[in-house]
């Protein structure tokens, strides 16, 4: 078991990350740390942890999918 | 109720038309309100010639599903279908469609009004514009503009 | 701009689809809101099985048309199509059609909102519904249900 | 030349008259009144002349047409 961590768009070109997987992290905003060295945090980054909006502090376990990604612009 | 992610361009009112008949709404449906997005060829003032629409596959769906179960707790619907375009798009091609069916018509042109802002502000959706000045993602989708 | 009182049932989705295609609306509409008001087979609890839409022909039209005018000066509308049954209509029968074409989404919804009660509380059309205890002229459309 | 008067739906079946010539007429109202025999008019009835929303007090001329009828029920 592992943590999927996933960025789209603008934050996957940006950070040029689009998918990796980190053994364990105990929230959101830990993995971002792990996966990205620690770069700053856009404002308006969303965050989903198992398909659910959620926030960086939220609490993540191994198996669980989280995503990061910009503010959307569908429709 | 049904909900749709599409690669290819669509005919938003043959998909309308054959919900209807495929969906044995009956005689019981007296409103149909309806909403197509289509790609325009400028935006801000700068010419776009194509559109890159990328989205969060496992997410959209759900969300999307997510929001017709919503849409029916608020209002009294008989049917909804949802179709979403993605992956690479030319001008005057449709991008959404939301198509809602009632006995009364408040319920389905409420019910449409919500969903659109919805999926542009809430379903995990990007827009990337092809440019006369180069590729850009768009930043934020206009207030119930 | 267009619209049409017809005597013979139709295709809503197809007179919209047709619409668009012999009207050169290019690639600057981004929004089509649309309302379908069908014929249910029920109204204040009491079936019934057919209706006939009589009207004041002249007027009617002239009547459609203004209100086609008056949404344009209101809203920034680049196209709108009006279809209004007449006649001897059948349960799932469309009565009424409105598709309004914008840039913007804001425009072709309340345009599209504002012309169902204008056609529904002023254009000179009268329901006169075929039930099981007989005929019976419709006293007063519903306030915006 | 000669004033039209018109009746639409429920107003007309009661009435029974559906479209009438009359020589001539100072108003609506003295249209309706000269075309039903002085019938009592129901308060929620209609007028149009010449296709457009009018008043029973409006004044009409020889050539105009005059329209009345209920409450309308489109859409």
């Amino acid at each position: 078991m592992s943590i999927q961590v996933k960025f789209f768009a603008s934050l996957k070109e940006r950070l040029n990350i689009e998918d990796r997987q980190i053994a364990t992290a105990s929230t959101a905003g830990e993995a971002w740390d792990i996966v990205t060295n620690k770069a700053a945090r856009p404002d308006n980054v969303l965050v989903a942890i198992n398909l659910e909006y959620a926030a960086f502090d939220d609490a993540i376990k191994e198996g669980d999918e989280v995503a990061f990604f910009p503010p959307v612009t569908g429709g | 109720m049904a909900s749709r992610i599409l690669e290819q361009a669509f005919d938003p009112w043959q998909l309308i038309s054959q919900h209807q008949a495929d969906n044995k709404l009956s005689i019981q449906f007296g409103a149909t309100a309806t909403f197509i997005g289509t790609m325009r060829d400028f935006n801000d003032n700068a010419d776009v010639s194509a559109m890159t629409l990328e989205h969060y596959p496992a997410m959209t769906q759900r969300y999307i599903d997510k929001l017709i179960d919503e849409a029916k707790q608020q209002w009294d619907l008989l049917d909804v279908l949802i179709v979403h375009r993605v992956g690479n798009i030319k001008p005057a091609e449709p991008i959404m469609l939301i198509a809602c069916w009632s006995a009364h018509r408040r319920a389905s042109l409420d019910a449409c009004s919500w969903l659109i802002e919805e999926l542009k502000h809430r379903a995990p959706f990007w827009k990337k514009e092809v440019r006369l000045d180069g590729e850009r993602w768009v930043e934020k989708n206009t207030d119930g503009l």
